[in-house]
């Protein structure tokens, strides 16, 4: 595995491409590093995907099906045909440059092929030699070229180097959006079986046991009874949370990050203490036991096939509705694709607390509403006690993840909640945050750890922004709402900005939340003593 | 994939050398392993490796750092249950580096 | 989806705008453009000439004006000498408007009909035509 | 290369008419007349078949990009321009975008300061790109003198405004200055700057020595090499009520700055140029952000192999029994 540089010699970024280069020139260099390992053989035929063997990305023969290019051309004029997204995108482009700097690769690695319009350029190219007319005469002067080994290895190491943030496409004058290519780009190289093994792992984990992590049915129950024991250390009272319970009110769906790691280990315990407390109807499931979506990082089919388990679920469980957890790419799939995909939802209701009795009318089709916005409106209805002072010891900082910011518009909900459950909060500068949120640097299956050095440089504008809080304000926590944050942004903070942890919005909740006939409280959900219990002020 | 040959026989193993199949597994090819990393594996080394290899005969899954202190913590006593007594053994990490001795694959962490 | 309605009403749109100038001039003839040059001042001439050949005031009369303007009130310079070598008083209402007198039919024909309104009769007044 | 030989074709392009009316007469017809039909045919039909050919393709999914808080609690306030629900809130958020350039305006410069990176202001290329295109479509409007024999005081209220400081005869267009300076900026921008010109290609450029030499020869012929301008007209209003005559006195300059124009609009539907139509087909700017409140139907949805529960349950059903989860069959 590829050492991991230091920070500074990281930060050794030249944003000015040579002067008289011309990128088509410029063949790609996988480097060590900066790409995952190959998909396993056994896990993309688990999920019956085509070409599955066992490859090595650094070697030269990648083990490709006869006709590849004819596989890749025939599956880009048929994209071109159902996504309109995907051809306005290849056309309409005038290179204006304005999302250039705004991709975190680039900012932190300044690799002149991750500026947004070059990758998309990088698919252009092919679409322009076999699919226009300048472009199968005029070749290389009207920007066209062809599909050949090189361009299919360029497109597997950029296109796995793109986290599908949309940032670029908040910049863009026309909205181009490069996660919109970078899904084409992925579908294309599944179809020869060049997926990550990062990827493909948990896309057939997720598929034959129900979650990313593989975690089977007695997996997860273990896991959580840890949780409940921990639970009962802190606060005296032992919860009872359901699996699998028919005629439950609510079905409760978080990413499998949320149950087997650490922090987001945390967060789990947070909506268990919260939903006990409010004594809520509502069950777990080990069959849908993933939020996340693994596949949408594949083709549109896989992502379909995963995400088809919750809604199932929930008809065979006779839930009235689904209240989802902390994530992001997840939330990005259930706002914008799963009633598309595996809708209509009729089967339940429109999501209404059994707590204020507010309906979320802005799920009246989907019936799947995010645990921000539940505990949102249980707080401003006073609804649970909290004590914001046993988060005294934190001051935090929020991090909107790509897609519930770019994909959903959810940036007010947990803002509210952190503002409710602590007393020191920083926003990090405006530029970074919001709709301009920067990537944690490893979504869309870049969170493995041959890759550390292209996710510290993604994660760099991110850690760069946490720094600037934390040495004006002393911020010393980053919230967020997403398990590959959780898991990401810890490394990333260690390696950029020590001193800086990251926490889930329900564990703060979790932590100021006073429970009914609990004990007194000496020490927070990660086993520290409380601000004023150990003498740690 | 790459292949590592230990007695005379040729062993699949990742990108990262973990097996591929948890049967080769052997203990002489765990003390093989660690010896490529200079380690030498003592009982208390073993103590880990052994229970990393029951939890995933259970659960076809390495269990999370947190519950392997705390399962050690219980076997082993309070003072060997913790985090720090862990990385002591296994400075590359307990998860990561006794996996791979245990013949387990590599631990995902969160996806 | 499609938005089929949507698309055909957008390019509804644009065909008719992009053919606006075709629409508007549907049916309608091209109207012959002449200024007319027959006065009795014009008529009286032995030899009928401006104070630069008929070519050149025709393309450039505008900034011959403009120039005169900046002579005489600037520079109080009252003669212009023309390509010809004769002098003429600078004068718009003497020398021009003189020969000219038939503003209408003259000065608005090609100004009308190009939509360009010369400021000149912002100071100056406008010759009473005998005849409309 | 991507440089010189767009400059190099727009340079032939001038000399094309320039040549062809001035050594043989007859060419007139030619430039004046067969051409200018056949670019606005061009362009007109190829314009609409190129929105059809992307309008054949479905928009499968609700994708807007959301950039404002999103409808959701009532008493949390929705930011209806930047995450529209409601079919008028779409089309506030399109006119931003579509007169003011509302995304671009965010635009900011990433620069690597003592050690870390900072985002400072950039708005050049956003008033860049509004003074030209505002510019252009003042000047494209202005010349509807030319088209109507009547002109509308809309029309001639639009050069009162333009001519408003009345330097100079005929009087001096403030436009005519707009977007010589904004094509020359966003042409100098594209061979200053590294990145701008590394991701540039020859499609790039040749618009914009186009564009450029469109408005000099424009220029030109108002300000220095004049020609008879009544003539001009009286051939645009040939043109435009099917009676073209090529009336005498027209000098070379007009049918290089015509013909220019009619390159411009037949290169149009074939070109990047298309993002003036197909700015209204970005289904991230276009979408409302209701896909969780309607159910958006993608038409070629179809169904997937999917691992079932019945499945699932057989492949751990003692495992499941053990830890006293449920199960549908014993």
């Amino acid at each position: 595995m590829a050492k991991l540089p230091k920070p500074e010699e990281l930060l050794q970024i030249n944003y000015n491409p040579p002067p008289t280069e011309d990128w088509m020139d410029r063949p790609v260099e996988l480097k060590q590093g900066n790409f995952c390992w190959g998909a396993k053989g056994k896990n993309l035929a688990a999920v019956e995907f085509p070409n599955a063997r066992d490859w090595t990305p650094v070697e030269a023969d990648w083990k490709l099906p006869k006709d590849w290019e004819g596989t890749v051309l025939e599956a880009m004029a048929d994209r071109l045909s159902k996504y309109r997204s995907f051809k306005v995108f290849m056309d309409i482009c005038v290179r204006c440059g304005a999302c250039a700097d705004k991709c975190h690769f680039f900012i932190g690695g300044g690799d002149p092929k991750n500026m947004p319009v070059l990758r998309a350029e990088l698919m252009r190219s092919v679409y322009r030699k076999y699919f226009t007319t300048a472009g199968k005469y005029l070749g290389k002067l009207a920007g066209a070229r062809e599909l050949d080994l090189n361009v299919l290895k360029e497109w597997w190491y950029y296109f796995y180097q793109c986290t599908e943030c949309r940032r670029c496409s908040v910049f863009c004058p026309y909205g181009i959006d490069t996660a919109e290519i970078t899904l084409m780009a992925r579908e294309f190289t599944n179809l020869l079986g060049l997926n990550t093994d990062w990827i493909s792992g948990p896309v057939a984990n997720c598929y034959m046991k129900g979650n990313h992590l593989g975690l089977e049915p007695h997996a997860i129950m273990n896991s959580i009874e840890g949780m409940i024991d921990d639970i009962e250390t802190i606060t005296g009272i032992r919860i009872n949370p359901s699996f699998n319970r028919k005629g439950a009110e609510i079905l409760f769906v978080t990413p499998s990050g949320d149950l087997f790691a650490d922090p987001g280990t945390f967060t789990a315990m947070g909506y268990m203490m919260l939903f006990h407390e409010l004594g809520i109807d509502y069950t777990w499931s080990t069959y849908a036991s993933e939020g996340g979506n693994f596949g949408f990082f594949t083709s549109n089919e896989m992502a379909k096939r995963l995400n088809a388990k919750i809604y199932a679920e929930a008809k065979r469980l006779g839930v009235k509705y689904i209240i989802g957890g902390e994530c992001g790419h997840m939330w990005r799939v259930l706002n914008q694709y799963m009633d598309t995909w595996n809708g209509p939802a009729d089967f339940m209701e429109v999501p209404k607390s059994p707590i204020t009795g507010t309906v979320f009318d802005n799920a009246a089709s989907t019936k799947m509403i995010h645990v921000t916005e539940f505990t949102a409106d249980l707080i401003k209805n006073n609804k649970i006690k909290l004590d914001p002072s046993r988060n005294d010891d934190l001051v935090i900082t929020y991090h909107d993840s790509c897609n519930t910011a770019r994909g959903m518009g959810l940036l007010e909900e947990p803002r509210y909640i952190i503002n409710s459950v602590c007393n020191k909060f920083h926003e990090m500068p405006d530029n970074t945050i919001r709709e301009r949120t920067f990537c944690c640097g490893s979504g869309t299956g870049l969170n493995a750890s041959e890759n550390m050095e292209i996710r510290m440089r993604g994660g760099y504008p991110r850690a760069n922004a946490v720094k600037f809080v934390r040495d004006k304000h002393g911020v010393n926590m980053l919230a967020n709402i997403c398990a590959i944050d959780r898991a990401t942004l810890s490394a990333s903070m260690d390696y950029w900005v020590p001193g800086v942890r990251v926490t889930g919005v329900h564990e703060l909740v979790a932590n100021a939340l006073i429970m009914t006939g609990e004990k007194e409280r000496e020490t927070n959900l990660r086993g520290e003593p409380l601000p004023g219990k150990g003498g740690n002020e | 994939m790459a292949t590592m040959d230990f007695q005379g026989k040729s062993i699949e193993v990742d990108d990262d050398g973990y097996l591929l199949n948890l049967d080769d597994w052997s203990k002489e090819l765990a003390d093989h392993l660690a010896s490529l990393d200079g380690v030498t594996l003592t009982p208390a080394h073993w103590e880990v490796i052994n229970f990393l290899r029951d939890y995933y005969k259970q659960y076809q899954i390495a269990p999370m750092i947190k519950i392997l202190v705390k399962e050690i913590g219980k076997a082993m006593g309070p003072e060997k249950g913790n985090t720090k007594y862990l990385y002591e053994l296994y400075p590359g990490g307990p998860a990561k580096q006794a996996c791979k001795y245990a013949g387990l694959p590599k631990p995902t962490g969160c996806v | 989806m499609y938005n089929t309605g949507k698309i055909i009403a957008g390019l509804v749109v644009f065909f008719i705008l992009a053919t606006l100038p075709f629409l508007l001039n549907l049916g309608k003839a091209n109207a012959k453009i002449e200024p007319s040059i027959d006065t009795p001042e014009i008529n009286a001439m032995p030899k009928k000439h401006c104070v630069e050949p008929k070519a050149f005031m025709r393309s450039e009369h505008m900034q011959l004006l403009n120039n005169w303007r900046d002579q005489v009130v600037r520079n109080g310079n009252r003669i212009y000498v023309g390509s010809d070598g004769n002098e003429y008083p600078i004068s718009l209402q003497n020398t021009c408007m003189k020969c000219h007198a038939n503003k209408k039919k003259f000065c608005d024909k090609c100004h009308n009909y190009m939509a360009v309104k010369p400021y000149c009769w912002g100071c100056h007044i406008a010759p009473k035509e005998n005849e409309a | 290369m991507k440089t010189v030989l767009p400059f190099i074709a727009v340079v032939i392009l001038v000399l094309l008419p320039l040549f062809g009316v001035t050594v043989a007469h007859q060419t007139q017809i030619f430039f004046g007349v067969v051409v200018p039909y056949t670019a606005v045919a061009v362009f007109v039909f190829g314009f609409i078949y190129r929105i059809l050919q992307w309008g054949k393709s479905p928009v499968p999914f609700c994708i807007p990009t959301t950039c404002g808080q999103q409808k959701s609690l009532p008493w949390i306030k929705q930011d209806k321009l930047e995450n529209p629900v409601t079919t008028m809130q779409v089309v506030g958020r399109m006119l931003l975008e579509v007169l003011v350039f509302r995304s671009l305006f965010r635009n900011m410069k990433t620069e690597m300061k003592e050690g870390k990176a900072v985002y400072g202001s950039e708005k050049l290329l956003w008033l860049a790109g509004l003074a030209f295109h505002w510019s252009f479509l003042f000047i494209f409007v202005r010349h509807y003198r030319f088209f109507v024999q009547d002109v509308p005081t809309a029309i001639q209220l639009m050069e009162g405004m333009d001519s408003f400081f009345q330097i100079g005869a005929p009087l001096f267009y403030m436009t005519d200055a707009v977007i010589l300076g904004a094509v020359t900026f966003l042409l100098v921008r594209r061979v200053y700057l590294p990145q701008i010109r590394y991701i540039s290609l020859a499609a790039d450029f040749f618009p914009l020595f186009l564009i450029l030499a469109i408005a000099i020869s424009g220029i030109l012929m108002r300000y220095f090499f004049k020609t008879h301008i009544v003539a001009v007209k009286q051939l645009a209003i040939g043109l435009v009520s099917l009676n073209p005559t090529i009336p005498e006195g027209i000098g070379a300059i007009f049918y290089v700055h015509l013909f220019l124009i009619c390159v411009l609009l037949m290169y149009f539907p074939f070109s990047k140029l298309m993002h003036m139509g197909g700015v209204f087909l970005s289904p991230t700017r276009n979408m409302a952000n209701d896909s969780r409140i309607v159910r958006y139907i993608n038409p070629w949805n179809y169904p997937v192999h999917v691992h079932t529960y019945e499945e699932y349950e057989d492949d751990f059903r003692e495992k499941m029994k053990k830890a006293g989860l449920p199960v549908e069959k014993e």
